[in-house]
């Protein structure tokens, strides 16, 4: 084969190319040809149809996601905001920490160890290439019906290589999430969190500038696997009939990550790169496209001095294969020799393959020949964009219609306390222990809070004591009942579980996990998933810094429930400070702070019990957030309550009976008077918690919400053996236990 | 004059920076000692950190044990030099023959991460001298290849020179032989044990609560005695 | 009784971490001379009854959907010799 | 070049929880009459220069100290002809 040169390129015009098959529309190859006055080299077509797939480019999210940066409140906290690797957010004395939730959906059903392994791999990448040491990762994660056979392949394979991967570098597991729906089935979620600190002085940005600047590349050696991947498996619908589709998958190798780790802070500690950029998804296409787009001059590279793991690869492959566990660095030429030195202090390979220069081309070559020649911007970030077509659909005013009220209710004490143990067993509510027991989370010795507390903490200086908190969190049922709602529910419960451990809330990131953009209904659900978390982020003072669309998600004509996930970070000035969920002193009093109604849709209750799923969700009222958010981070730094708990989903039966089997100790509830004690128990009003208040504590407590104008309700006290709903039902402490640990561990053992 | 303990970083140890703050609560100097050096720059006593050395492939500890610090290690334990292998340390120990048996996969095979129980057997080596005699001390324990595994004759032997040095409490959770946690050497100067004291030294972090601690309490006293 | 072995191996364009691992070690034990470490996995199965081809292609089905993932791994399947037992 | 395959597995008498759990799978896969099974590694070296029988006293030395824990594993090493290549 000869090889497609420039000069070939331009004297051969009417060569057929296999734009289609790479997943290029007609329109975009043209207007590939336009750009470069001529048909693209084999080289510069596999550029620029990963580049510009749904997973690089963000054609179809991009006009939706602009809404994040137009109405972003004014903060003093952002330092770095969206469109670097991650946003970066100032905590203070001299700190910045940067946070980042990316999907790994598609690649995690195929092969769910590798799958989820090289997901967090991707973004620890990410979190790094800011200049800073990741501290912890989280996993939200979704998969089908607890009980369908498939969930047992593919929940322990992502379990597996989550921790597989997360333990061996080194980074402890703070937090997550384990839903299960049948919409998931074909279509599991497996996102993942990683958060990094720094000082700001050492913050880093992808961008190529320096003429006669290097270009290094390091880290594992390129191979064949993945190639294409990335524009295959995150932008086509899956579809399993065929398998012979089906692409390659990469295999994650966290050892070699872990030496990137060490070797890349060494060389930020001697402040050895000018800029720096993380090889993820589109490789070298994008990782080298990208830095000169960012920079200030071109690029070259010799694309022979790559090193190869095969060396049958053609440059096209080369170009876009996603080995893992690379890293491309730009650096001065006086300070190549100390990189590539401490390179081989850590065993990681580095390479130099180019170099910055002027003018403002990207120029590859191969055995001399050139091979590319485009403007770096064109491929990295004028690609497409898509207004695409949006509707309501039409089964929405129907679904918003089909009311939990007329759902029967249970009638009795002994008809609640059934449901209650039914609910505390069901598998979305029950105990996530063994996922979370298989992750470690105190590797690094600066853990404060892990799963099962409402939000992950971490300590970041251990003179000060400053830590970070974050949580995230998402309900796919509240989103299809209304996916605007939805996702400021998202973002309030999240919110609240930072505030519920003491730390205040800062920033977010989100994963926005949805259908087919090319079905107008989905459209419609991104589009008002992302008004309402916009204008969320708004009135809560809390800037989106970054986050990662994964669409494409269903079978054939299904797409799974629209599913935002939104992660909030918070930061706390004394993580001795920090409130636990734990009910754990006999005698302390259980507040219930803010208002409950009746609100059932979408409800776990209605789950549970009757396999329901419509209404509307519960109405989100961000001031009172706020409100609350306020009062629980005032009532941890002054020492007025032991232990806080958020109520989300299963309502504040859920939360208590989690607090009481958290510190081993029960509860005296009575139902407050103006309240039916089963809409009490299951209603998932948002802006509410409960807390545990020293008696010792009561009156500041208690003057400190009346004179906000929170609602706080004495609802009982901390004691016993059992959950006791007086006048309902009793229950001991044991049997809860019984049912709420024992159900994950059954359907996968 | 306080001792120094070293701590060895091998590619893929975790636990290493962990360890250094276990030795400075305790009171002695940490000292950074790194794989590929043969030199123990002096140091009184070695701890082999916790992690992944080489990504625990091939088996957990087995590429580690090669490593040129080790030559000076297995040379020293064998003059008596104070050795404390935690979790993939005592896999490197085990690997190394400086303590017998072998580690093996846990039996329900994943990961685990828990709070352990532990009983502290013996009270008469370097390392467990500020605990009683069958104290019971709660540490966390995380591991994949935590399986003590040795034939019926070295676990006879081990049980009558009294060097299972710590027994698990409460459910076994990986399938250990006889229960056990963690062995000595004959000497006393040796000891490996799969659950982590260096997580368990300040009330805010780990499982909350300081049970690792006397772990390099009893090192540094030893030390400062001699 | 049979033996039947399936050895799953990485296919070669997929990266093995395990056996990079095992090949740099290689010089530092003073061993030269060696290319390439591939580390995959061996699963011993003792069938009952004859192993005639249906049984084989059964323990084949068994391999493709269970043993491996095609994704990533090929695997072979044969019958042992009920001899080659001992160490070395 | 020739490949040099080194099997090593866990001791008859060593509990192998990994092929327990295989084995514990075969009867919901509807895989009947399967009395044991038991999972170890296969290793492949890809030697330079002859196999003589030299090389291959060295590949043991290398079994026996490095790749297998003879603690708890046994190991056989052969020489592989190099055809049986593609899966199933
Ligand atoms: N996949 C996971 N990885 C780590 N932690 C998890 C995971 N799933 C759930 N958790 C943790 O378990 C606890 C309970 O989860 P969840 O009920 O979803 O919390 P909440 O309702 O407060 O958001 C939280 O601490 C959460 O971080
Ligand atoms: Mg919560």
């Amino acid at each position: 084969m000869t090889l497609d040169t420039v000069g070939r390129a331009a004297s051969t015009p009417q060569t057929e190319q296999p734009w289609a098959e790479l997943g290029l529309k007609p329109d975009e190859y043209q207007r590939v040809r336009e750009i470069l006055g001529r048909r693209p080299t084999g080289a510069e077509l596999a550029m620029y149809s990963v580049m510009w797939s749904e997973h690089c480019s963000y054609k179809s999210s991009k006009v939706h996601l602009r809404q994040f940066g137009e109405k972003a409140p004014e903060s003093d906290a952002m330092l770095v905001g969206i469109g670097e690797n991650a946003g970066v957010v100032d905590v203070g004395q001299g700190y910045a920490v940067t946070f980042k939730v990316e999907s790994h959906n598609h690649p995690s059903y195929i092969e769910p160890y590798q799958g989820a392994a090289t997901g967090v791999g991707g973004i620890v990448r990410d979190i790094l290439a800011m200049g800073a040491r990741p501290i912890a990762v989280m996993d939200p994660l979704r998969f089908g019906a607890a009980d369908h056979p498939d969930t047992r392949r593919v929940l322990p394979g992502v379990v597996a290589g989550i921790g597989g991967y997360g333990n061996c570098l080194g980074l402890p597991n703070i937090g997550g999430e384990v839903v299960f729906d049948p919409c998931y089935q074909g279509n599991p979620l497996v996102n993942a969190l990683c958060v990094g600190v720094m000082r700001h002085e050492d913050i880093h940005l992808a961008k190529a500038s320096g003429v006669g600047n290097k270009v290094i590349l390091y880290g594992a050696r390129t191979g064949g696997d993945g190639i294409g991947g990335v524009s295959v498996l995150a932008s086509e619908t899956f579809d399993d009939t065929k398998p012979a589709k089906r692409p390659a998958v990469q295999v994650g190798d966290p050892f070699q990550e872990k030496l990137l780790i060490e070797c890349t802070l060494e060389i930020f500690g001697e402040k050895l790169v000018a800029g720096i950029q993380d090889l993820g998804g589109a490789g070298l296409s994008c990782a080298t496209s990208e830095l000169a787009s960012a920079g200030s001059g071109g690029m070259r590279i010799e694309l022979d001095a790559v090193p190869l793991r095969d060396s049958s690869l053609s440059p096209e492959e080369i170009l876009m294969s996603e080995s893992q566990e690379r890293m491309c660095a730009i650096v001065e030429p006086d300070k190549v020799d100390r990189f590539l030195e401490i390179c081989e202090k850590w065993d990681v390979g580095a390479t130099v393959i180019g170099e910055v220069t002027e003018g403002s081309r990207l120029e590859i070559f191969w055995h001399g020949e050139q091979i590319v020649d485009v403007p770096p911007r064109s491929v990295a970030h004028e690609g497409p964009t898509y207004q695409r077509p949006l509707a309501r659909p039409e089964w929405q005013d129907a679904l918003q219609a089909d009311d939990p009220g007329r759902l029967p209710r249970p009638t009795d004490g002994r008809e609640l306390r059934e449901q209650v143990l039914r609910l505390v067993a069901s598998p979305n509510q029950a105990s996530k222990a063994w996922v979370t027991d298989q992750y470690d989370r105190f590797v690094q010795g600066n853990t404060v809070l892990a799963q099962p507390e409402d939000s992950g903490m971490v300590r970041i200086d251990e003179d000060t004591n400053l830590g970070v908190a974050v949580a995230t969190d998402g309900n796919g049922r509240y989103a299809k009942l209304d996916p605007y709602t939805g996702a400021q529910l998202a973002l309030a419960e999240s919110y609240r579980n930072v505030a519920a451990t003491g730390a205040k809330p800062l920033a977010v990131t989100d994963c926005l996990n949805f259908g087919s953009p090319e079905d107008p209904a989905v459209m419609w659900q991104f589009a008002e998933a992302c008004r309402g978390l916009a204008d969320a982020c708004l009135t809560l003072g809390t800037p989106v810094t970054g986050g990662n669309v994964s669409l494409y998600n269903q079978t054939g004509d299904t797409a799974i429930h629209p599913t935002p996930v939104v992660g909030v970070l918070g930061v706390i000035d004394d993580v001795n400070r920090r409130t636990q969920m734990a009910f754990a002193e006999e005698g302390q009093l259980i507040y219930l702070l803010g208002e409950t109604r009746e609100e059932l849709g979408g409800s776990a209750w209605s789950q549970v019990i009757h396999d329901h799923l419509g209404g509307r969700p519960p109405a989100v009222d961000l001031e009172r957030e706020r409100l609350l958010a306020e009062i629980l981070v005032a009532a941890s730094r002054d020492g007025m309550v032991d232990a806080a708990h958020d109520l989300s989903d299963g309502g504040l039966v859920q939360a208590l009976v989690e607090s009481c089997l958290r510190g081993g100790r029960g509860a005296r509830v009575v139902v407050p008077d103006d309240l039916d004690p089963f809409v009490f128990l299951f209603s998932e009003s948002a802006g509410r918690a409960i807390v545990a208040v020293p008696r010792s504590e009561e009156v500041r407590f208690t003057d400190m919400c009346g004179a906000r104008g929170l609602p706080a309700a004495r609802i009982g006290v901390v004691d016993g053996e059992s959950v006791e709903v007086q006048g309902q039902f009793d229950i001991p402490l044991a049997e809860l236990r019984e049912a709420h640990e024992a159900t994950i561990p059954g359907l996968l053992a | 004059m306080t001792a120094r303990i070293g701590v060895i970083t091998f590619p893929g140890s975790l636990d290493d920076q962990d360890s250094r703050r276990a030795i400075r609560v305790a009171g002695a100097e940490p000292v950074s000692l790194w794989h590929r050096d043969r030199d123990l720059h002096q140091v009184d006593a070695v701890v082999l950190p916790g992690g992944f050395s080489y990504g625990d492939y091939l088996r957990a500890g087995a590429i580690a044990r090669f490593s040129p610090v080790m030559e000076s290690v297995i040379a020293g334990a064998r003059e008596g030099l104070p050795v404390l292998g935690i979790c993939n340390g005592f896999q490197v120990l085990t690997e190394s023959h400086l303590l017998p048996g072998a580690m093996l996969r846990n039996n329900h095979l994943h990961f685990v991460c828990r709070e352990q129980r532990l009983r502290v057997e013996n009270t008469g080596t370097a390392w467990t001298s500020d605990y009683t005699e069958g104290q019971e001390i709660r540490i966390p324990l995380k591991n994949m290849d935590g399986r003590y595994t040795a034939d019926e004759r070295t676990l006879d032997m081990l049980e009558a020179e009294g060097r299972v040095a710590f027994r698990y409490l409460g459910s076994n959770p990986n399938g250990s032989l006889r229960d056990i946690a963690g062995i000595t050497n004959g000497a006393g100067n040796v000891v490996g044990l799969m659950p982590h004291p260096e997580h368990a030294v300040e009330p805010l972090t780990g499982t909350g609560g300081t049970d690792g601690l006397g772990f390099f309490t009893s090192i540094l006293k030893r030390l400062v005695a001699v | 009784m049979a033996r039947v072995v399936v050895d799953v191996m990485l296919k070669p364009e997929i990266l093995d971490p395990q056996g990079q691992a095992v090949q740099r070690a290689l010089p530092g034990l003073g061993f030269q001379g060696v290319s390439q470490v591939r580390q995959g996995k061996r699963f011993e199965l003792e069938v009952e009854g004859p192993v005639d081809d249906a049984a084989l292609a059964r323990v084949r089905e068994l391999a493709e959907t269970f043993l491996a993932n095609t994704v990533i791994e090929d695997f072979t399947v044969r019958v042992e010799p009920e001899t080659e037992k001992a160490a070395s």
